[in-house]
């Protein structure tokens, strides 16, 4: 902006270096640049391509590498909104981008809570634990989670719920506390959604627990004690003083992890295949399946890219009007 | 509205290894403005969040009139307390910060309590603020509503733990003036830690000085500035602070002279001043206030002793002049008295001025045991 | 018999890409095509023991002929793998599967999948059982050669079972005797929503689920209703999750006395279950369960069309002799649980008793289809059985739904 | 200073890290006993009451069971895989019994599968005479087979995170500290795209094999790296912004004044005051290139299989079921070392996540 | 060590919105030390960010001696900056912080860096901090630490922006005098920010005061508290600072009356005083500083006003009177004046200690444009 100012017909290097550290120079670009460029040609230029393919009729990933595809038009989009199984799809996922989310939440600022709290001895080690599972890869804690939800009267958690069953009737408590085992957590539908929920939230709470743990910490005692003066009891205080200061951080970790949610792909694809009859298949697995199994890749294209359109929009408004925009900065 | 009485208040930290104040003793009346002062680390903190029911005491109780409140929750005492960071909460607006501690604290209804924060904010001059959120304001606003906010909820006993010391010079001043005028109007009890000379001496009815975690003296700031009982309390109080001599007296009960070899210091003490005071030969530190030292530009010889002029240093109405007496060796002379660095001039003291303090345990010589236990009363 | 997939035993090959050995040069030149040796790329999928046994062959193959084969197990979903290889240009010469996926790579064009090779072919196909012959082919195009088949049997713990089932309802008498799942004891082990593993009692009657030749979907058929009917009275016998997983492992753990399962499981059921005996599955009315059947081929991949003949002869070389290798057939029958379809080698006495079983359910069943569009099919079967089996949908209503699905799609 | 001194150093930090947490969780036991002698002695001389004791021992409880349940799913699979067999339920209970428990499935991950080398063939010691520096020296003959897929794994998130820290680094610094043109639209862009790349890579992973075949760019583990620095950089750079923001800038003014110049002021001070954000970055970068599996099956012939994708492919490799003992050793080590990064690392990924300046 | 020279120096921000710096001119002399004040935003930090190459002029030049160094950069200026917060490297040690500029300016070996951080350190009382980080020192510490690393150089212009304002009071005096003491010792050009009053006063040689980005006055301190060339310099230099009364002023030539109807105040001038300056009638600010108020406790009638005590604030040596002639009006007594708050006393003062303002452009009416000129050169 200020660059004319310089002077011509010094050496790029001389500029580089003579240029004054924090006037408005654009050689700032220089160091994005890079970053942008190859974000560009990995990510979005796929993304790109992947519009075009929608245009086409490409029916299996041969008539897309082979090129035999025929543009036509906007018609994998117009079958796409007549498809009740998109509706479906769609509204699985918000629904599970929901509920995953509000659990995720409250989980998470209880564990954060929880694991701040001055009469928990040894909490930095339960914080540590607590985030280890971030380390592990989805593949595998997926997988072993589908094992956990097993049908199967000795899936893990049948087997948990009949000894419940068990310690609860040995003190004759009434039936209504008994549960009915074996629960088919994966074959029923709202089982399943179930399932997904709680894996997506396992998934999830690390990151939410590491930011909320963050803001807790950077919460001024004083206004701890500012409030007790003021009369306020644990729980008042936990409102005015707690939770406004977690709120941003929350927020912030809400809307990254909810976007991941929303393409949450392998908890569904692992369980049941978005089963039972399709019932909970999620976008990306919507796309996915479409593509893979019914040989539909224009098809396909049309609804990842539909998904990916959502979670640019959620994003958008979420940035906007979430005051993430903040961290965008315009100091 | 409540007297506030600390009885052998002590707290350690650290299971015992720190003790933070110890076995305090204070009664401050209704009503009446205390201020706390000390070096960093003495315990004035740690006093002030004990009477706030913040912290616990080790031993010891703290009253509210005759009321033992040592073992009551903060939330349940009657106190309010301005902090040194203000402690707004930074997402309530002005009105809801100030209203937060009446929420709490009483059954009054919303507007009510709207129309006692508004009453509040005018008095204070931040009525158009009220809408504002914290850190839209600047220090003296924030500085004034955290006052207007511990105000509000009409405790019984203030508690201020240097609510001043973020603000520039001048605001300084200004919200030093305005908390002793609230606090005269509203009868309320305070106890201000500072380590600000000029708040300590000017806005206590008494003054009370800690030490590493013990009293030192207590009384009203020109008492204990005339009269320090002892060499810590002598150079603590008043700025810039009195200077020090290490000294030998020399007396045979009816005179006595003041030596120091290194200064050449020699004074010899008028007979009714060594019958008045019982002096006996020894070392001793002698303490001189700046004010209290004559600088004669032209020395004639006859003076207390003779040093050369360091750095003058105008400071508008007076001049600080720095002699070459030991380190630090200040006088304060009137504006007209400009000698030039490097000068020899003389410097006489009267002896009405003068404090001596026994070398070892630094109290003044010339006060009685009973005098000493009755400056921490 | 060695096991594949277990942990601990130690004693298998690496499960990965073994790359080659590098052929060691010695140019035996066997009769097949003379001239110039080659070398080809397969792909397999393979459990340890298999690939184990696979490679010694291989060798034995590179060994004769001075060909080189490199045999890669690109990991994952095997189609996935091909769907993207080949089109780009890098997929392998030769794979190694079920025959099921001939239809569907067959119609490929733009690029093309698959190699017709009749006319590279030395073998009279007439040395390969009727089915086999036909898995195959497709619209009269020779695209692989067939080396085993295999399909799901009746499973016993010779503990709990006196005398295996002839029928339905002896079957069903011994499981009531056994299946109490309150105390952990279930009447079979079946994982029942998989439309290979029930494909036999539902075309039972004589249905079919899809009829190849005619185009035709019957699963919704009075014969497959009926079949149908008699799938549901096994519902209430296995643990209530229908996974493969959960199911396999109430008989693995002798908590129950039949499994329906495929050859696959032979090597380790037979290390879990001290007594373990395979029959035919039991009959229905008198009529023999109708179970699908997969034909296990050497495919010729359409990277065969561009190659140097000296690829293409290595390919199809290997697969021939693979084939038509009596020794071959014989030790992956006794070792493996491949089931022959070297018409030379059906019906030897010398195979186990358990293979023979197999071999004789296979006689009893069909092929599965191989139209290009199955996955049209499978997906509102499984739905169908999955409804049916957590009891959302009585059996015959789920199956009209079915049809109607599969019409749709089709 | 290069990217590969940046690097070296940081993981010279992380393993320092990781020992000093270990020295201390290893002395743990030892300020617990103290903690309770201690409030044993407290309890005993009136100094607390027992309810306050109580009311710790309770919330600790809790906090410990929390954790316990949180983690129980890792600790079910690690008991797995020490199981006998290759099945993953037990009629008998939740957990294998216990006197079956072996490292069998350990030894085969180390010493036959394609983890360390092909086929576990790891080479053997050799004695040499008279070669090398001294008259006798001892050194690792290579293996027969090959490096096997950690090799792969490596290489894929050396280049990843060369390339990623190449990147973010310094844009992170620009977005922080300078204006130019463009700044906020594509600092905005990289928010909207901080959670598209995980669902990207499936949503066009034909698109993508399309692009990379049509280059020539398939079966190599350079460009995967680079893929994957790709996917990172939006929400890293990101981080590492508002991790800088909130250093102060007098810092570097400082510097300049002392006479840095611009390159010394970045090594001597931004870089060492941004250690707890380049932390994060470091472990996100480096799932984000060690994890990945889908778009590496893809894209990679067998011999370049990364860790991720043998783990995969050990998932789905029976026809019907999955090695489960195998499965969970071969998850364990490759997830170990990243998950006790994680571990010891806890206070510089809650320093590096802090986002308390993001409000005002 | 180099004369610093700033014309006509401009900095704008904002594209021109804003300008902090207006058209600035100032020399510095070889060795001086230059204090510059003004109020909160007056472009100080701007000045010296402007003369270390921090920040870029809009317009005008920086000379050091007769180099234009307008156009390089920061760091290859012979400059050394102490900044507010001190700005010590959080990751370095002490001897690390000390030694950052030796090793990027100098090609100094590791030892002889070593060597002149450890002097550096022992004159400056840290030698055994030198291998702690800066978070364990307490803010003194930090402080010599900061003012090490910067003499550690041995710039020829020093830039001190607010150096003490994070002291206590009593750290503050030590520092100021240490910082003095450096600076005469190295004869290194000093220009010093500041807005605490003493630190004004006593430091510099001369003393530089902005207001709005405009140099309003340059002078020896005692000549600026003495002579402020406007209301503004009047008012802000000098704590407590200048009272301030709206008057009307009515002359004849010889005689001249003051008044003030709200207060009261009532003044005739002397026929000399009238005759030295050039008096006319109208509206005038007039000006009196505390000091120089004297305060009669038994009014006689005769004094210039009476008015009504509200607050006496006992400072030690002096007392502060507050009056209330006007909001903030503020004598300052010797302690041996003590009237009651409430009580009625006189006040008069000397018509030679008087300043008189003009009401609309605060300029000293005595003054020539010449003088007023004169004083910011
Ligand atoms: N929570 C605590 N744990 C351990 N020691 C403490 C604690 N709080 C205070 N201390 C110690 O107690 C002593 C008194 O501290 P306190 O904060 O009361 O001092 P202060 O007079 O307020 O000092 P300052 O003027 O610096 O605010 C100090 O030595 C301090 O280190
Ligand atoms: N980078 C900037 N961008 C925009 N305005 C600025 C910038 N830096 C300073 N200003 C403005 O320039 C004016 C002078 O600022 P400067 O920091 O020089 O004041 P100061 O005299 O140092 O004040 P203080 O005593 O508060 O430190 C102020 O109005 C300030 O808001
Ligand atoms: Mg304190
Ligand atoms: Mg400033």
């Amino acid at each position: 902006m200020a660059s004319s100012q310089s002077g011509t017909g010094v050496s790029g290097l001389a500029r580089l270096q003579s240029a004054l550290p924090f006037s408005s120079r654009d050689w700032g670009l220089l160091l994005v640049a890079p970053g942008v460029l190859l974000f560009s040609s990995f990510m979005l230029y796929p993304i790109f391509y992947l519009f075009y393919i929608s245009l086409t009729d490409a029916t299996f990933a041969g008539s897309v590498i082979g090129g035999g595809a025929e543009l036509i038009g906007l018609a994998n989009y117009v079958q796409l909104i007549g498809d009740s199984q998109f509706w479906t799809s769609m509204t699985t996922t918000w629904l599970f981008v929901a509920v995953s989310l509000v659990i995720k939440v409250f989980l998470a600022v209880g564990i954060a809570l929880l694991l701040n709290h001055v009469r928990v001895a040894g909490k930095r080690y339960m914080r540590a634990a607590v985030i280890v599972p971030l380390g592990f890869p989805g593949i595998f804690t997926i997988t072993v989670w589908r094992g956990m939800f097993s049908d199967a009267r000795y899936g893990v958690f049948n087997t948990i719920l009949g000894r419940y069953n068990e310690f609860m009737s040995s003190l004759s408590a009434p039936e209504l506390l008994l549960f009915d085992v074996p629960i088919g957590f994966l074959s029923g539908r709202w089982e399943a959604f179930f399932a997904y929920v709680t894996t997506e939230v396992w998934l999830a709470y690390p990151f939410m627990v590491i930011i909320i743990v963050s803001a807790l910490q950077d919460v001024p005692r004083s206004l701890h004690e500012a409030a007790m003066v003021d009369g306020a009891g644990a729980l008042q205080r936990f409102r005015t003083v707690t939770l406004p200061a977690i709120k941003g951080p929350v927020l912030f970790a809400s809307i990254l992890t909810a976007a991941t949610s929303f393409q949450q792909f392998l908890i569904p694809w692992v369980f049941n295949q978005g089963g039972p009859s399709r019932q909970n298949e999620l976008i990306i697995v919507y796309g996915y399946r479409e593509a893979i199994t019914f040989n539909q890749f224009g098809l396909s294209a049309a609804i990842l890219i539909v998904g990916i359109a959502f979670v640019g929009m959620f994003m958008y408004v979420a940035v906007r009007y979430g005051g993430l925009a903040e961290g965008v900065g315009d100091e | 509205m409540a007297r506030v009485t600390l009885d052998t208040l002590r707290k350690e930290f650290d299971r015992g290894t720190i003790v933070a104040v110890d076995d305090l003793d204070l009664e401050i009346d209704d009503g009446e403005f205390v201020t706390v002062v000390g070096p960093s680390g003495c315990g004035k903190t740690t006093t002030l969040r004990m009477v706030a029911g913040l912290e616990e005491p080790t031993s010891g109780t703290v009253h509210f009139d005759d009321e033992d409140v040592t073992e009551i929750h903060a939330k349940e005492r009657p106190v309010a307390m301005v902090f040194q960071n203000y402690a707004l909460y930074p997402h309530k607006t002005v009105r809801e910060n100030m209203a937060f501690g009446l929420k709490m604290s009483t059954d009054m209804t919303k507007e009510e309590r709207h129309e006692r924060v508004r009453e509040m904010a005018e008095m204070m001059g931040i009525a158009d603020l009220l809408d504002d959120k914290p850190d839209e304001l600047s220090g003296g606003q924030k500085q004034r509503v955290a006052l207007g906010r511990a105000i509000a909820r009409e405790p019984e006993v203030f508690l201020f733990d240097e609510p001043l010391s973020n603000l520039d010079a001048k605001l300084r001043t200004e919200m030093r003036a305005e908390i002793q005028k609230l606090q005269k109007e509203f009868g309320v009890t305070a106890m201000y830690v500072t380590h600000d000379q000029e708040e300590a001496m000017t806005m206590g009815d008494r003054l009370a000085i800690l030490n590493d975690g013990k009293l030192q003296q207590v009384g009203a700031p020109t008492e204990v500035y005339q009269n320090p009982v002892n060499e810590f309390v002598a150079g603590f109080i008043g700025s810039p602070s009195m200077n020090f001599l290490d000294v030998d007296v020399e007396t045979d009960g009816t005179t006595a002279t003041i030596r120091d070899e290194s200064s050449g210091l020699a004074l010899s003490l008028s007979r009714e001043y060594v019958a008045g005071h019982d002096i006996e030969s020894g070392p001793y530190t002698l303490g001189i206030r700046p004010e209290n030292i004559e600088i004669i530009e032209e020395p004639t010889g006859g003076e207390t002793l003779t040093s050369t002029v360091e750095v003058v240093e105008p400071i508008g109405s007076d001049n600080y002049v720095h002699l070459d007496v030991n380190e630090d060796f200040l006088a304060r002379s009137p504006a007209d008295v400009q000698p030039e660095a490097g000068d020899e001039v003389g410097v006489t003291f009267a002896e009405e001025n003068l404090h001596l303090f026994d070398a070892e345990t630094g109290e003044d010589v010339f006060l009685t045991d009973e005098e000493i236990a009755a400056a921490v009363a | 018999i060695s096991t594949g997939g277990d942990g601990g035993d130690g004693g298998d090959g690496g499960d990965g890409s073994d790359g080659s050995d590098g052929g060691d040069g010695s140019d035996g030149d066997d009769g097949s095509d003379g001239g110039d040796t080659g070398s080809a790329r397969l792909w397999a999928d393979l459990s340890d023991a298999e690939d184990e046994a696979i490679s010694g062959f291989i060798d034995q193959y590179e060994s004769d002929t001075g060909n080189t084969i490199n045999k890669e197990a690109p990991g994952g979903d095997l189609d996935q793998q091909l769907e993207t290889a080949i089109p780009a240009g890098d997929g392998p010469d030769s794979w190694i599967w079920a025959h099921d996926w001939v239809g569907r790579f067959a119609v490929r064009e733009d690029p093309p999948f698959l190699y017709d090779a009749s006319d590279e072919i030395d073998v009279s196909l007439d040395s390969y059982t009727q089915a086999a012959r036909e898995a195959a082919q497709f619209d009269g195009s020779l695209y692989g050669l067939p080396f085993a088949s295999e399909t799901v049997a009746l499973f016993y713990n010779e503990d709990m079972v006196d005398e295996p089932p002839e029928s339905l309802e002896e079957m069903v008498s011994i499981m009531d005797e056994h299946h109490d799942p309150d105390n952990g004891q279930y009447g079979l082990s079946y994982p029942v929503v998989d439309p290979y593993f029930v494909s036999g009692f539902i075309q039972a009657y004589g249905g079919d689920i899809f009829d190849e030749e005619n185009l035709e979907v019957g699963v919704d058929s009075d014969e497959c209703k009926q079949g149908m009917a008699a799938l549901e009275t096994l519902f209430d016998y296995v643990p209530s999750d229908p996974g493969y997983e959960s199911q396999i492992v109430a008989f693995a753990d002798g908590l129950a006395p039949f499994a329906i399962n495929g050859p696959w499981e032979l090597g380790n059921l037979s290390g879990e279950i001290e007594n373990l005996g395979v029959t035919t599955l039991p009959t229905v009315d008198g009529n023999n369960p109708r179970s699908y059947s997969g034909i296990q081929l050497f495919y010729f991949s359409s990277m065969l069309a561009d190659a140097d003949q000296s690829t293409v002869d290595a390919a199809t070389g290997l697969a021939e002799w693979y084939t038509t290798n009596e020794d071959i057939i014989q030790t992956n029958a006794e070792e493996q649980g491949y089931i022959p379809v070297l018409a030379d080698v059906v019906g030897n006495d010398d195979l186990s008793s358990e293979v023979q079983a197999f071999a004789q359910q296979v006689d009893h069943g069909v092929p599965i289809p191989t139209h290009p569009d199955m996955d049209s099919v499978w997906t509102p079967v499984t739905d169908a059985l999955e409804r049916v089996f957590n009891g959302d949908q009585e059996g015959d209503a789920a199956l009209d739904q079915a049809a109607s699905e599969i019409r749709e799609a089709l | 200073m290069s990217p590969l001194d940046s690097a070296t150093g940081l993981i010279g930090g992380a393993l320092a890290l990781v020992r000093s947490k270990l020295v201390g969780l290893a002395t743990a036991p030892k300020r617990f006993s103290v903690l309770v002698q201690r409030a044993v002695y407290d309890v005993r001389t009136g100094k607390r009451s027992s309810w306050d004791v109580t009311k710790s021992v309770i919330m600790t409880l809790f906090g410990l069971v929390m954790v316990l349940v949180l983690l129980f799913p890792l600790f079910w699979i690690t008991t797995a895989s020490l199981a006998e067999g290759s099945r993953l339920f037990n009629t008998s209970g939740i957990f294998p019994d216990p006197s079956t428990y072996n490292l069998g499935a350990y030894r085969w991950v180390i010493f036959e599968s394609d983890f360390f080398f092909v086929d576990g063939d790891w080479g053997y010691p050799q004695l040499v005479l008279g070669g090398g520096g001294g008259l006798v020296s001892f050194r690792w003959a290579g293996t027969e087979t090959g490096p096997g897929a950690l090799f792969n794994s490596l290489y894929i998130v050396s280049v990843t995170l060369a390339a990623g820290f190449g990147m973010i680094v310094p844009a992170a610094y620009a977005f922080s500290r300078r204006q130019f043109v463009a700044r906020k639209r594509i600092l905005y862009g990289y928010v909207l795209f901080t959670q598209i790349g995980a669902g990207l890579s499936i949503a066009t992973l034909v698109a993508l094999y399309s692009l990379f075949s049509s280059y020539g760019l398939t079966n190599n583990l350079f460009v995967l790296g680079l893929f994957y620095a790709a996917g990172a950089i939006p929400f890293n750079t990101w981080l590492l912004k508002t991790y800088m923001d909130n250093i102060p800038v007098s810092y570097e003014e400082a510097a300049m004044v002392d006479g840095a110049s611009f390159l010394d002021t970045i090594r001597e001070v931004i870089l060492p005051l941004t250690k707890p954000g380049l932390a994060v970055v470091l472990i996100f970068v480096w799932l984000a290139g060690w994890n990945e599996f889908i778009i590496a099956q893809t894209l990679l012939r067998p011999e370049n299989y990364p860790l991720s994708v043998e783990l995969y492919n050990i998932a789905t490799e029976g026809r019907f079921s999955t090695p489960w003992t195998r499965f969970a050793a071969f998850a364990n080590l490759f997830a170990l070392p990243v998950a006790i990064v994680y571990f010891a690392a806890q206070r510089s990924v809650e320093d590096g996540l802090s986002f308390g300046g993001m409000e005002g």
